[in-house]
């Protein structure tokens, strides 16, 4: 039987998708466009606020091998991806990021401290700054798309300006959170930006035991949601292209998606072993190759904004910064029982009561 | 100086119409979302004209999709918005349950009150209309097992329209469920504007002193009758309707029993970690001393809601009910 | 700032998917292909089933309003997709429907007195005939896609050339089980066909509603599934998809996705009054223009195989055998209450047993 | 004639794996569904190597969709093969509990027997380990609510492989609870080769006269505790570990507090509409004249399950089982 035509998206996608590349591995501007953008002090800004976040990250996994908090989360490698999307908010944006996200949010003014607290078990840790909506990491996978979508509506709804976005993984492009998500976002052109990080790996799963797409880009064509693939670990292309994403998103023209292609160096979490399911060897490759850190460093070289000194200056300053707030975080206040009970509902129902009276009664009894 | 009140004669279903217009009238930050709630009116004619009272914008047609609807409700609740959204019937909202379990009951607790839900999610429920199978299901259990969460179900269209009224007002999020078997089966008259009532608080329907009957939403009316023709064998019962099955009126439950010493528990749902369970612990903690025969439970049974030609063996009757009565009172 | 080129699925899909027909609503043969394909024997053979399977669904409905059976869901309008679709499939394959797809599994072989019991509220109906692979209608929407998945899973790894065919509507592909479903199928490579009858309603939502695209084949695109959009009241453009699908499949090359465009005449079920939502005067209109009898009649007519004998006949045997059903029905063993204790697990636990004792006491109490 | 068993010994995570490797060998329709259970070999490691030595056609890493592929194996058990699904965290089955409330407890009675549904869910639950929150719920009570399910719970190795076998084995759907504070507790030695622990029967851990003790899974060990400890006061208690928290070992449950006139019972999940109720009704139908004292429960509370830093004021402690069992012998 002759065969009929079906359309597939197949090999296709990944010409339909080019990742799109402003800075080359080795810090040359390869585009045309936005050349504008390359100024020594946004540069610098970038570099500042990356070697701010990978001082945290770093100093973070120490922390939980020392037994200071919990089970923690790296993003090394992302901090392209999280620095760059996270500059092109305004302050009044709205961030529904993940456990793998706080470079974003950290970039985009959440506290130190509280990130801390929250990687050591603490839920005061999930309050943003003043004045910053920030929403507390989301555990379940996927599960944040439709809040970020939510949040979008209302605002659109209030007719304000601002925007909104969501980070996640390629592993949760996979769930139907994901979809219905966008499904939603895409009929009610919902001013939000869903902000993909394909790290190529959900935990040990890897993209090709994912999906069967090369892409996560063309996922969007399945809403009518422009959508692009760019160079994760560029993060020249990551600012622009969120900042373009959020301002169709301003202007009334309805979500975007994005594809940034990054990759995580180090394990899922302080709690994975990576050399079971993936030779190390690949990451310190890619490491050399395009470390998003690296190619600002060259990039800057090449225009002659290196300057030793000023970079370790900006170290120490991170490093002041993050031990700053592992002090603070150490200091902070200890756990107090009662408040388990007292934020489950705005007033506490009485056989709750009777539960935290009991407990604090055995608490008190066993103590004193 | 007096105030007369006027009254509209209404069902259940016609009172909940009437909660959310009023509601929708008085806070523009309500909105209501679900499957054909719009020019359809819902397939039980819930929000019938309302979309044309108050807007495409107001009153929202969503996608197929409860994870999505729902999850997207908790956004807008968390920023500002009063959702109010319609699951189409109950036994369709498992498809949302991550979102209300890991989501909508805990932002408050994981922002110590930073961030809140306060939503609302009508869903029609129980048996004994020959719906097709799933539709019928009344697993009201599996909310109440949800710290965070409330839930609540009226008998009767006066409790519709004030605990609709208090579950947009709640500050959180609050599973309001709506016996479709009752949705039409009695008018009565019920106040214009504005009334609420307090969520957490049963209802003393009958007082009587030989036997507590606690129940709630579909199963009072199969109650009612039962007592009706056990009070000519007069057997004298303190009939309570919940109205709130999370958190349960412990004092109500405990001053009734203490008084009878016997109780009768009627619900529709399986036996197995079910609500009736709940109220027998509470009895449990506060009438141990009081009790004179073992509490019985009329319930649904430990099997899937059955296909509607089997429904009404599955359901409690005023029969099982009686039978329930004598037993403990001949115990 | 200059735009970068976001690539957007939007208006471009309708052309991508175009809507493959082969006998147009004048009864003309359109296509170059399959031309092998209208004899008069097949033609002959779709008209009948068709005519057979609306006799069942108009005499469901009137049951419906007689009360002799419950809440009916009729599919008048479909019987090209269900027809075309069910008679291309192997007497070995599997089918996944929906509370809609009767037609199709009566096509297939389903027991019309059984068909009539599930919807008399008896689950006796849900038993297939023996040998054939018929699954329970998928009553919450969308969940069937990842059962048939499973079941094609299963044959693949049997090494068995079965193939798996699921029904489901438009509205829904709005569900996380669709995207779910059709990724897991995707990445195994599971040998079914998801047969989408689009027929542009979810009760009253239209598909303008329910999604911002204007195709369901482009959903194909995000998971790289072959998909093809055809028109669903073409039989032998259904018969000629589904059959290539179905050969993909057997072939190892994984799923298909086949958007049936269609319409249902009538109301969403005899619960549902659709003039609240939509003019029936546009369903009457569809109807002389596009209804797939008409269309076959047409067909039959201009190739002179037309006869007016032979259509009366068939229509009689149809009534005939719809009858006998209904009898078969009517006259089927009473409910016994026992049953809703006996299949809850294989083997009775001992406090479910106690709650059938006490019931049949009861009911034994209280009726003799 | 004798013949002696060779035993290995084991943690309850190793006989986990130990039983899967048992099954995978004794059926081939048998096979491993999961997200990391491939190459990783799971987060806890309990399908360690089992990819290895039985294949990637045996042991498959799945998409991360928890509908999607619980979904898919309801579809393959009902086409003939055996899958057992691991959940990665028991907080992480939400978005299947749609697929397993509507279809995979409820094939076997849609369809009368003609189809059914032979699928093992895998999930490690509980807190105490420090885990991020959502990973650490003991929401058993929204299974035991399902008919048609079953629920198993093992507290050390030996039943973990004697209940993993029977959970394979049984042709119904059996949701298997791993306590992961208990996974690497303790190592015994366990048989090898094949032998199944029936599901639906307790196991009394200790004899005694005075109360009765219920528990299972992670809180054995806190209540073994304080069990003996109480022995010091002269306090001498009845032990049950449950294993099976659906159905409930009834029997075993009344001839104990029938014995013993007093009850506790100790779970880590949220009180209300839990498993201890199930337990109480229990008593309440088959002990009313045997009960000296109300039964006492030692719980979780109505919060959700807290970050790690406030998780052991949430958990169960021996000082509050003993603060439980003095006050039913002071009662
Ligand atoms: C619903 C759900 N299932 C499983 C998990 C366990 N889990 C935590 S992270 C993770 C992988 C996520 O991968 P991806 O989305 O790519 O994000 P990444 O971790 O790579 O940043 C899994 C399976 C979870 N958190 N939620
Ligand atoms: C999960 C779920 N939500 C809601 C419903 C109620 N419902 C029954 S049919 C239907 C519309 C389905 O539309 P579509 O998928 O297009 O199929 P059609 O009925 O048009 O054949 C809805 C919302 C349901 N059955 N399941
Ligand atoms: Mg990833
Ligand atoms: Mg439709």
């Amino acid at each position: 039987m002759t065969t009929i035509r079906m359309v597939e998206g197949g090999t296709t996608m990944e010409n339909q998708f080019p990742i799109q590349q402003f800075l080359d591995p080795q810090g040359n501007w390869i585009s045309e466009n936005h050349q504008e953008l390359l100024t020594e002090e946004r540069t610098k800004e970038f570099y500042q606020q990356m070697i701010r976040i990978r001082t945290f990250d770093r100093k973070a996994v120490s922390l939980q091998r020392q037994g200071r908090i919990g089970t923690y989360a790296a993003f090394e490698g992302q901090e392209a991806s999280q620095v760059g999307s996270a500059l092109a908010l305004n302050k009044k944006d709205w961030i529904f990021p993940t456990y793998r996200d706080h470079g974003a949010t950290m970039t985009f003014g959440h506290s130190l401290r509280n990130v801390l607290l929250f990687w050591n078990g603490r839920n005061e840790g999930n309050i943003p700054p003043e004045g910053l909506n920030i929403f507390p990491p989301g555990i379940p996978i996927a599960t944040q798309l439709p809040h970020a979508v939510g949040a979008a509506f209302a605002e659109k709804r209030k007719g304000t300006k601002k925007a909104v976005i969501t980070y996640f993984g390629d592993g949760a492009t996979s769930e139907g959170d994901f979809h219905e998500g966008l499904n939603f976002a895409s009929v009610f052109s919902s001013p939000v930006v869903f902000f993909n990080q394909n790290n190529q790996y959900a935990i040990s799963v890897p993209m090709s035991k994912q999906m069967k797409t090369k892409t996560i880009a063309q996922k969007g064509l399945a809403y009518d949601i422009p959508s692009v693939r760019i160079d994760g670990n560029d993060v020249f292309s990551v600012y622009v292209h969120t900042l373009e994403a959020l301002e169709r998103a301003r202007a009334g023209q309805g979500p975007t998606l994005i594809e940034a292609v990054t990759w995580r160096y180090g394990a899922h979490t302080t709690a994975d072993d990576p050399s079971k399911y993936r030779d190390q060897q690949e990451s310190t490759n890619r490491r050399e190759e395009s470390d998003p850190l690296l190619r600002l460093e060259r990039c800057m070289k090449q225009n002659g904004w290196f300057n030793e000194e000023w970079v370790n200056k900006i170290t120490n300053d991170a490093v002041q910064e993050v031990e700053q707030a592992v002090e603070e975080m150490e200091a902070y206040v200890k756990p107090d029982p009662a408040m388990i009970f007292d934020y489950v509902y705005q007033e506490i129902t009485p056989s709750l009561a009777k539960q935290k009276k009991a407990l604090l009664h055995m608490l008190g009894g066993d103590e004193q | 100086m007096t105030t007369t009140v006027k009254t509209n004669s209404l069902t259940l279903v016609t009172a909940i119409t009437d909660a959310l217009a009023v509601m929708l009238k008085d806070d523009e930050n309500v909105l209501l979302l679900g499957e054909d709630i719009g020019k359809n009116g819902g397939v039980f004619r819930a929000t019938e004209g309302l979309q044309a009272e108050f807007g495409e914008d107001r009153v929202i047609d969503t996608p197929l999709s409860e994870a999505g609807f729902v999850g997207a409700a908790i956004g807008m609740a968390a920023n500002g918005l009063k959702p109010v959204v319609e699951i189409q019937f109950l036994g369709f909202i498992y498809p949302a349950y991550e979102q209300l379990m890991t989501h909508a009951v805990r932002l408050r607790s994981r922002t110590l009150g930073h961030y809140s839900v306060p939503l609302v999610i009508r869903a029609p429920y129980g048996a004994g209309v020959r719906a097709p199978e799933i539709h019928c299901d009344s697993t009201e259990a599996i909310f109440t097992h949800m710290p965070g969460m409330k839930v609540v179900c009226p008998s009767n269209p006066y409790d519709a329209k004030g605990l609709m009224i208090a579950a947009i007002e709640d500050p959180d999020p609050v599973l309001f469920l709506e016996p479709m078997r009752s949705y039409r089966a009695v008018k009565e008259n019920v106040p214009e504007g504005k009334y609420s009532i307090e969520i957490g608080k049963g209802n003393k329907l009958v007082e009587g002193d030989d036997v507590t009957i606690i129940t709630w939403g579909a199963m009072v009316p199969v109650v009612m009758n039962a007592t009706k023709r056990l009070r000519d064998d007069d057997v004298s019962c303190d009939v309570i309707d919940l109205r709130t099955l999370s958190p349960l009126d412990e004092e109500l439950i405990a001053e009734s029993v203490q008084k009878t010493g016997r109780t009768v528990i009627v619900q529709e749902a399986h036996p197995t970690s079910s609500v009736a369970n709940d109220i027998m612990s509470v009895i449990n903690e506060t009438c141990f001393l009081y009790q004179k025969a073992p509490v019985e439970k009329v319930s649904g049974f430990d099997t899937p809601v059955p296909y509607f030609s089997y429904e009404d063996f599955y359901l409690p009757t005023p029969e099982r009910v009686i039978h329930a009565v004598t037993k403990v009172m001949n115990f």
